[in-house]
């Protein structure tokens, strides 16, 4: 069970969280082609390393966080500027 | 044997231009059997080599990008349906070292869609006669496969499935609990509060095989057609030039080709980007775990998509158990403790009895999953460059069908009938594949 | 020569030796193979069988060649049994106990006469992979060897019969946990327990004390100083018969307890700051001709026998020495009397070449041992001392790969993380004192980064007490305040290098014998698969099967490689090792599982339900009333009368804040700007893919106060999809979410006199259709019970109020309205009988009638899809589509599943009920299938939703529908996805 | 079929979604139970006390005023909680910083209005420049306690947070996976043994209760019943 270190709760197991991906911005809908739109819905980084995607404490603060992760070695951290 | 390149302008296909010689010249290697066990066994000789080794030449018709099943299974048909045997088959580790040797070996071709069931079904055909095909004993157990539904809506996913499985052909049907617990009296069908068995998709033809069996058997057959077999050759560049392939660099030497297959798979965004392709992938870790062998009690092979586990029973006599991949994308293959737990769990709802069997060993490999649970197959915007890629959890049961199919639209530079659905095209076209439904499990 | 079998065999206790394990105070007796052995408290199964003199335990798995004793340990091949139920029993480890019902596994038709001994002869025939090069022609036969393949299956048996074990799993937040309870592991337990840390003691045998326990006087001196010392720390939890099973990322730590009643195991998961690795060595089998006949043992093994549980390993020894523990061994051996026929010192080059046994009869065991100066020796028992394994499992699951020192011929940690230390034999040798000082500092250091990781920890918590300001522990606080005082808190505390002994690299003697003794793998078999290509290690595993075994490599793998390396011509460095997976030793599915724990739900209403028979529908985590026994009848009721469901798992979500309708814009397809107060409206969600993800409907109660319904499967996606809309899109709007599902029992009252029943129980809501009409919302006081709401909505098709009770009144309200609603013919309904109202009208159920590729013109929402908003989830692919589906140039692509359209169906043959998921078909194309079908006891026919390629989706299109078995029938397209009442003139009245 | 009794005032009883264990009684208008337990460790369903819900910005005017940050729960406005208490209430009341910007009062049984109003004052005195919602929980949730030595010993079996005194002492509140549940543990010791009140989506109470009571055999526990003012 790898830990995620929760910036509003602490060092809590993963299993509390939801994962929720990559955090890649939304395309401004208006304007967005299907390329771009579809790059969006279908296309992650999938970095073999460091990654900044976004989970959901569902079980604790029920708080979106943003983690930076090593996709590698699973050691992860809150991105710097978090909420507290 | 030596082949010129001849250019090819842009459209057309570097290999399919290649003078092939009209009959593959194989070299036969001394066939297996029991008078060669019989012969061995008195004179005490040894085996000759079931693969050789060779230097990495600097130019190559078609260089191949993973010794998985895939891999070694496009080479493999390149040579013999081709005649295309000037190939080099790269790996970065042994033989069979990712998700080949990982897998849990799961045959069956009782999909959701059309396109899926035909794919599939081609590939049980091929894995029937592979042993003969590459006079190695894969040990294909047709051993029939259960998928239990647990409640109504997975039920009714079952029929359909058994729909349109029976519609191409595939022996496919959904079965009530009694004719289950008769196929599986470990199972416990009593009313269970939680997770009672409503019935189950049950697909005859389902089976388990041998997948290091599978993988040794393609290289031996490859090699003795003269394909080049390079383990421990890891790709570090892909050349592209004026959007054509013109080489890969590797940790070896660089090799010049027209023409890379990409078969790899929990590294293929990883690859593809060497070329500059983007796929429509996140790699997930897929983890399986097997218990110490006791005396054969499971036959058939049983799949809960509600508990997400699967199991089948080795002629070792252990079991093999697999999940739905891990909550979260990662390249780690040391697996995790709740992987063993949820399996334990899942499988003591099923089989009560089973709590003081011992689970053995665990181990993880790695999953590209695509959006639509189906894979990506054929060229690219960069000319020579192939995918065979996104295979998710099911990727050793295609191992053949993909081998057979990629190796034709690389020799004919034409996408075959049977794999058209699964362009990667059709993710910027919004036309998904429907295989969501189904793989809940993709087992 | 003694006979070793069966009855009348000679006992081989001896007197009352210094330091044993077993209780002379406490005999008893169990059964093997249904005879009684006489055994004593602390015998473990096979030392009560050594000391009632049997030899042979097991056959082994290929040749089926009688095995005996061999490590005496946990890991010993020849020692699994069956007991009881349980299979695969560790019999060198289990501790024995009364009336035990012990048998030999593997064994056919008995122990001591094996037909399947035959393959011994065949033997050389079934060299490594055999079975890859035969069995392949005729085909059609290789079903048939399988079957004889599996019958040599090499294990003991389960039960379906065996109950499901139900013991707690047990978390725990050690600072420091050590791995194995030597000397090593004591030291540094206590060292770091005395620096302040919580330290958790693990040790896989029945006491502390790792080898110390079968040593000299000295050793036992030293061993109860060390036993004293760890009883009179305080913070040490000490766990033997326990075992650290595995290493996972984050040290998340598993500690499987064995030994609970009836064979059961507990879970720990040990989230730990720091690991600390001390598992000591494994002693190295030999390998040489005959190294599996019985009677052949290790230096610890015959140890173990003499000081740990008095028996008598043998009468004539012939003793192969490399070390001092060889060395120790021949002292042991002699002072058990034990004649020492020979001893070889393997420093001298001195050798074996061969062990001869009895082949016949019952004596199965060592006859002779040939020396490499060609002499041989009369002997029944050969103890070989050739060096140690490193049970690298742990450092390697952490990462590390263990690094070969060919001058001490074994694996040592290479580099580790921060948060696991190593310590003991795995680290290095040196003296007793040298390793205990190591272990000390290693405990110290291992409190010291703990107590950083805790502080941090501890900082980053916002449950401490404001008291001790924001948890920061200056330094020296707490942890380590003792000893080694605070400012060493932050300075590494500095470990000795422990010396390396130089020992002979014995692997392989002249001549080949088994290196895995559970698949029967010998040296000979490894060299033939690495020169027939299967040349990396990985691969030579995966052909012979070595170390793959129930010993999983912990006794055998060193040798493996070194026959690897002899087959390659490489060094064992270069050959390189097997990555070690979880967990180190096998665990009990029991344990995994622990006691089944998974959530239930019910509603208020459930010892109703109960009570009148309900049938019970398992929907995800709430169990459902089915029906009460009739469906049909239940349907007829709330046409004609007033029917009664229990609708709680539907999710409710209370919506509070001005901006509540932006929110409701963005995420639902259709239009929320202008809902009015007392207003319900229907909506649909997609995700931004344009599926459809979940409908239901919101009502506005307030000015600023909603209350938003979802599907029951959905309730939880959607709070988390509104979250995260709210949270990661727009931080700024004022809008407050709680999950209020359960706060209210929702209970719908459906069908003509639904109206006058209400108005019975009903206060301060004026139920007349022009005051409260369809599509809205009021609260009042029902049955008593303030707070109700009450929305006027018809999933049914008929007049009908959903009322939201507070849920603790749930069953009270529900079994008002039953009393109060008697004379109007009031009757419950279930899940089943509302399927069919709501196919009836024609509602679709997300998830049925769509999937997952659904997008919202596919189901026919075109209705509600609101494209000239500026802006809602989905709205590009459902733009796309649109367009493509309307003659647009299509810029968007995609038929995909555009193509298809919901719609009514009904099959000609209104007797005809098509199953669901029956597919539609022109000629052999799959051009549509069926999502709902019932028959409908309000039209007496027949009636279905269907999913069809658009191009077929105009109403009284002729369709052709296959039932499962193939017939195939003729269906038509309805006018409208309702089959009743269509106008909706029903619900309006 | 079970009879439902009314009040004297009409008014009829709330239950709880466990199952109060037998003699049954009417305490302050909810069916509780009427068992007593003298074991060390002890289980109790306080689920009808009033649990009123909060919503605030997380660092606002409202939670300076309150005075519980996040993650702690408190009664009096010492120990740095230096919060608001409704008048003559005294300890009676529980005040828990449940999630960030989101508290949980919890008030004997009955008391629902007069928490609102209470942190309606509160909410005024903050001039009402942000935005505040309040939400009666009282019948969406189920609340247990338990009480002993081995309390925390108990909740280690069932959750994998850190319980230890160092990381949860006697005032703390965190939500966690409980058996699988999310559920709001508060550490309130009342000067006594450690107790833990816990705190779940009602549905799943009688769930939680009987995988707490189970993991509990082993311990002694004893099912103690509910008894006034219960907080």
């Amino acid at each position: 069970m790898i830990l995620i270190r929760c910036p509003w709760c602490g060092p809590r197991d993963a299993g509390e969280f939801h994962y929720s991906g990559e955090a890649t911005p939304r395309p401004e809908p208006a304007s967005a082609g299907p390329r771009e739109w579809r790059d969006y819905l279908y296309f992650p980084a999938n970095p073999r390393g460091q990654v900044t995607e976004t989970w959901y404490h569902r079980m604790g603060c029920r708080r979106f966080i943003t983690v930076e992760r090593d996709t590698d070695t699973n050691e992860s951290r809150p991105v710097p500027g978090g909420p507290r | 044997m030596h082949q010129i390149i001849v250019w090819t302008p842009p459209g057309r296909n570097a290999v399919a231009a290649v003078r092939a010689p009209s009959q593959p010249r194989r070299r036969r290697p001394r066939r297996y059997g029991a008078l060669a066990l019989l012969r061995h066994g008195l004179s005490g000789r040894e085996w000759p080599r079931a693969w050789s080794e060779h230097p990495l030449r600097d130019r190559y018709d078609v260089v191949i990008i993973g010794g998985g099943v895939h891999g070694l299974a496009a080479a493999y048909y390149l040579a013999a349906n081709h005649g295309i045997t000037d190939v080099a088959v790269l790996d970065k580790g042994y033989l069979g070292g990712g998700g080949s040797g990982r897998s849990t070996a799961i045959l069956r071709s009782n999909y959701l869609t059309p396109e899926g069931v035909r794919f599939y079904d081609r590939s049980m055909q091929l894995y029937r006669t592979l042993a003969a095909d590459l006079d190695y004993n894969v040990m294909f157990s047709r051993r029939g496969h259960l998928t239990l539904a647990h409640n109504d809506s997975s039920l009714r996913t079952m029929r359909w499935r058994a729909e349109v499985n029976q519609l191409q052909g595939v022996e496919s049907e959904v079965i009530g609990p009694d004719e289950v617990k008769r196929l599986v009296p470990y199972l416990d069908t009593s009313e269970h509060p939680r997770y009672p068995i409503l019935g189950a998709l049950y697909h005859p033809p389902g089976g388990i095989i041998r997948h290091d069996a599978v993988n040794w058997g393609y290289a031996r057959a490859a090699d003795a057609y003269g394909v080049h077999i390079h383990q421990d050759t890891e790709v570090t560049g892909i050349d592209v030039a004026e959007g054509r392939v013109r080489g890969v660099r590797t940790t070896r030497g660089d090799i010049a080709t027209r023409v890379v297959l990409n078969a790899t798979a929990g590294w293929s965004t990883l690859v593809a980007a060497l070329a500059g392709v983007r796929l429509p992938i996140q790699t997930f870790p897929l983890q399986a775990a097997v218990t110490e062998p006791v005396r054969p009690f499971l036959h058939a092979v049983v799949v809960s998509g509600t508990l997400h586990v699967y199991v089948s029973q080795t002629d070792r006599g252990e079991l093999v158990f697999g999940a739905s991949v891990d909550p979260f994308a990662a390249y780690s293959t040391r697996g995790t403790l709740e992987f063993a737990e949820g399996l334990a769990t899942h499988i003591l709802e099923l089989m009560p009895g089973l709590s003081r069997m011992r689970l053995l060993r665990q181990w993880s490999g790695l999953c590209d999953m695509t959006p639509d649970f189906s894979p990506i197959m054929g060229g690219t915007e960069v000319e020579g460059f192939y995918l065979d890629v996104g295979w998710g959890t099911y990727g050793f049961k295609a191992g053949p069908v993909s081998g057979e199919a990629m190796a034709q639209c690389i020799a004919t530079g034409r996408t075959p009938e049977i794999i058209e659905a699964f362009g990667l095209g059709r993710f910027g076209a919004g036309e998904l594949v429907g295989e969501k439904g189904a793989a809940a499990v993709g087992h | 020569m003694t006979a070793w079998l069966g009855p009348g065999a000679k006992p081989m206790r001896l007197g009352p030796q210094p330091g044993e394990e077993i209780d002379r105070e406490q005999p008893f007796t169990f059964r093997w193979n249904g005879a009684d052995v006489p055994a004593y408290a602390g015998d473990t199964i096979a030392s009560a069988l050594a000391a009632a003199g049997r030899r042979v335990f097991s056959r082994s798995y290929k040749y089926h060649r009688p095995r005996g004793l061999l490590t005496a340990s946990y890991h010993d091949p020849g020692c699994f049994f069956q007991v009881g139920d349980e299979p695969n029993v560790r019999g060198a480890h289990r501790l024995a106990e009364p009336d035990m019902d012990v048998r030999s596994q593997n064994t056919w038709p008995s122990l001591s006469f094996d037909v399947k001994a035959v393959n011994q002869l065949a033997g050389r025939f079934l060299g490594p992979g055999f079975y890859y090069k035969t069995f392949i022609k005729p085909q059609r036969l290789w079903p048939l060897y399988e079957r004889v393949l599996q019958r040599f299956v090499h294990a003991g048996q389960v039960s379906a019969d065996t109950p499901r074990s139900a013991v707690d799993k047990r978390y725990a937040h050690p600072d420091v946990l050590v791995a194995g309870g030597g000397p090593a592991g004591m030291a540094a337990a206590v060292a770091a327990a005395e620096a302040g840390a919580r330290v958790m003691l693990v040790e896989e045998e029945h006491r502390l004390g790792g080898h110390l326990r079968w040593g000299g006087d000295a050793d036992l001196a030293a061993l109860a100083g060390l036993r004293d010392l760890v009883a009179a720390t305080p913070g040490i939890e000490v766990l033997t018969n326990a075992v650290v099973a595995g290493r996972y990322d984050g040290n998340w730590i598993a500690v499987v307890q064995r030994g609970l009643p009836a064979g059961t195991e507990q879970l720990i998961k040990a989230r730990a700051k720091v690991l600390v690795v001390a598992p000591g060595l494994i002693e190295r089998p030999y390998v040489f001709q005959g190294n599996d006949v019985p009677g052949v043992m290790l230096s610890t093994a015959v140890r173990r026998l003499i000081r740990l549980h008095a028996v008598k390993p043998g009468d004539r020894a012939v003793v192969l020495t490399a070390n001092a523990d060889g060395d120790a061994a021949v002292g042991d051996l002699r002072r058990a009397g034990v004649d020492i026929a020979r001893v070889l010192d393997a420093r001298d080059g001195q050798d074996i070449v061969r062990v001869r046994g009895h082949s016949v009869g019952q004596n199965r065991g060592v006859r002779a041992v040939q020396a490499a100066d060609g002499t041989t020796t009369e002997c029944d028992l050969l103890v070989t001392a050739t060096g140690w394994t490193a049970p690298a499992a742990l450092l390697s699951m952490a990462g590390d790969q263990p690094a070969y020192d060919p001058r001490a011929a074994r694996f040592f940690p290479r580099d580790l993380p921060d948060d696991v230390l190593a310590t003991g034999g795995i680290a290095g040798d040196g003296s007793h004192d040298e390793l205990i000082a190591h272990a000390r500092a290693v405990g110290r250091e291992a409190a010291r980064r703990a107590a950083r990781l805790r502080r941090e920890w501890e900082a980053a918590v916002p449950t401490r007490a404001p008291a001790n300001g924001h948890g920061l522990l200056a330094d020296g606080e707490g942890l380590l305040a003792d000893g080694d005082g605070g400012h060493a808190a932050n300075r590494p505390v500095a470990i000795p290098e422990l010396p390396v002994d130089a020992h002979p690299a014995l692997f392989r003697g002249r001549t080949h014998g088994i290196v895995d003794f559970c698949e029967d793998v010998s040296s000979k078999d490894i060299i033939g698969a690495v020169r027939e290509g299967y040349d990396s290690i990985e691969l030579a595993k995966r052909y012979t099967t070595a170390t793959m075994g129930p010993t999983q490599g912990k006794i055998e793998l060193v040798n493996a490689i070194a026959a690897a390396a002899e087959g390659t011509g490489r060094s064992i460095a270069d050959t390189g090792t097997t990555t070690w997976r979880p967990p180190y030793a096998p665990v009990t599915l029991g344990a995994l599982a622990g006691r089944p724990l998974e959530p239930v739900r019910y509603s208020p209403m459930q010892p109703w339900h109960e009570a009148h028979h309900a049938r019970p529908l398992v929907a995800g985590a709430w169990i459902r009333p089915d029906h009460y026994g009739d469906p049909a009848a239940e349907v007829r009721n709330v046409r004609s009368k007033v029917g009664i469901i229990d609708v709680t798992p539907i999710g409710k979500l209370d919506l509070r804040g001005p901006d509540v309708p932006r929110l409701l814009n963005l995420v639902y397809v259709n239009k929320w700007s202008k809902l009015g107060l007392g207003k319900v409206r229907y909506g649909v969600m997609c995700t931004e893919d344009g599926v459809v993800f979940d409908d239901g409907v919101t009502g506005r109660l307030g000015p600023e106060h909603y209350l938003m319904s979802t599907t029951s499967s959905g309730a939880a996606a959607v709070w988390e999809w509104l979250e995260n809309v709210l949270q990661t899109m727009h931080p700024d709007w004022a809008v407050h979410i709680t999950p209020v599902t359960t706060a209210y029992a929702s209970m719908n009252v459906a069908g003509p006199a639904c109206r006058d029943l209400l108005q019975r129980v009903t206060e301060g809501v004026d139920l007349a259709n022009e005051a409260f009409g369809y599509m809205e919302v009021r609260t009042g006081r029902v049955a008593g019970v303030d707070g109700c709401v009450l929305w006027r909505i018809g999933f049914t098709g008929e007049l009908s109020y959903e009322l939201h009770v507070p849920a603790g009144y749930g069953l009270h309200v529900w079994e008002t309205l039953m009393d109060r609603g008697a004379d109007l013919g009031i009757a419950p309904f279930g899940v089943e009988a509302q399927r069919i109202l709501r196919l009836e009208k024609g509602h679709l159920i997300v998830g049925q009638d769509t999937d997952g590729l659904t997008r919202g013109f596919s189901a026919a929402l075109d209705w509600a899809i609101k494209l000239d908003k500026d802006d809602f989830l989905g709205k590009p692919e459902l733009a796309w589509q649109h367009e493509a589906e309307n003659g647009g140039n299509g810029s968007g692509g995609g038929k995909g599943s555009g193509s298809m359209r919901l719609v009514g169906l009904q099959p000609d043959d209104g007797a005809v009920v098509p199953p669901e998921a029956s597919q539609i078909v022109d000629g052999p194309r799959i051009v549509g299938r069926v999502t709902s079908s019932r028959m409908s006891p309000t039209l007496g026919r027949s009636i279905c939703l269907a999913q069809v390629e658009a191009a077929r989706a105009a109403p009284g299109t002729p369709v052709t529908v296959r039932l499962p078995g193939g017939r195939l029938i003729g269906a038509r397209v309805t006018e409208h996805l309702a089959h009743v009442d269509p106008e909706g003139s029903r619900m309006r009245v | 079929m079970s009879e439902h009794p009314v009040m004297t005032d009409g008014t009829p009883v709330a239950r709880s979604p466990i199952a109060p264990a037998p003699p049954v009684r009417v305490e302050a208008g909810w069916e509780v139970s009427g068992c007593r337990s003298d074991a060390a460790l002890t289980i109790t369903d306080c689920t009808p006390l009033t649990k009123v819900q909060l919503r605030a910005p997380w660092n606002g005017a409202m939670a300076k005023a309150l005075g519980v940050p996040f993650g702690r729960a408190g009664r009096e406005a010492s120990g740095g909680l230096g919060g608001v208490v409704p008048p003559g209430t005294s300890r009676a009341w529980l005040v828990v910083g449940s999630g960030p910007g989101e508290w949980l009062v919890l008030a004997p049984p009955g008391a629902a209005a007069a928490a609102a109003d209470w942190l309606a004052t509160v909410a005024a005195d903050t001039a009402g420049e942000e935005f505040v919602s309040m939400t009666d929980l009282t019948h969406g949730r189920a609340l247990v306690r338990v009480t002993g030595p081995d309390a925390a010993g108990l909740l280690a079996r069932l959750c994998g947070a850190d319980l230890h005194d160092d990381m949860a002492p006697d005032g703390a509140a965190l939500r966690s996976s409980v058996a699988g549940v999310a559920t709001d543990i508060v550490r309130d010791d009342r000067a006594g043994p450690p107790s833990y009140l816990l705190h779940c989506e009602r549905s799943s109470g009688q769930y939680l209760f009987g995988a707490l009571v189970s993991a509990g055999e082993s311990l002694g526990i004893g099912v103690d019943g509910f008894r006034l003012p219960g907080i």
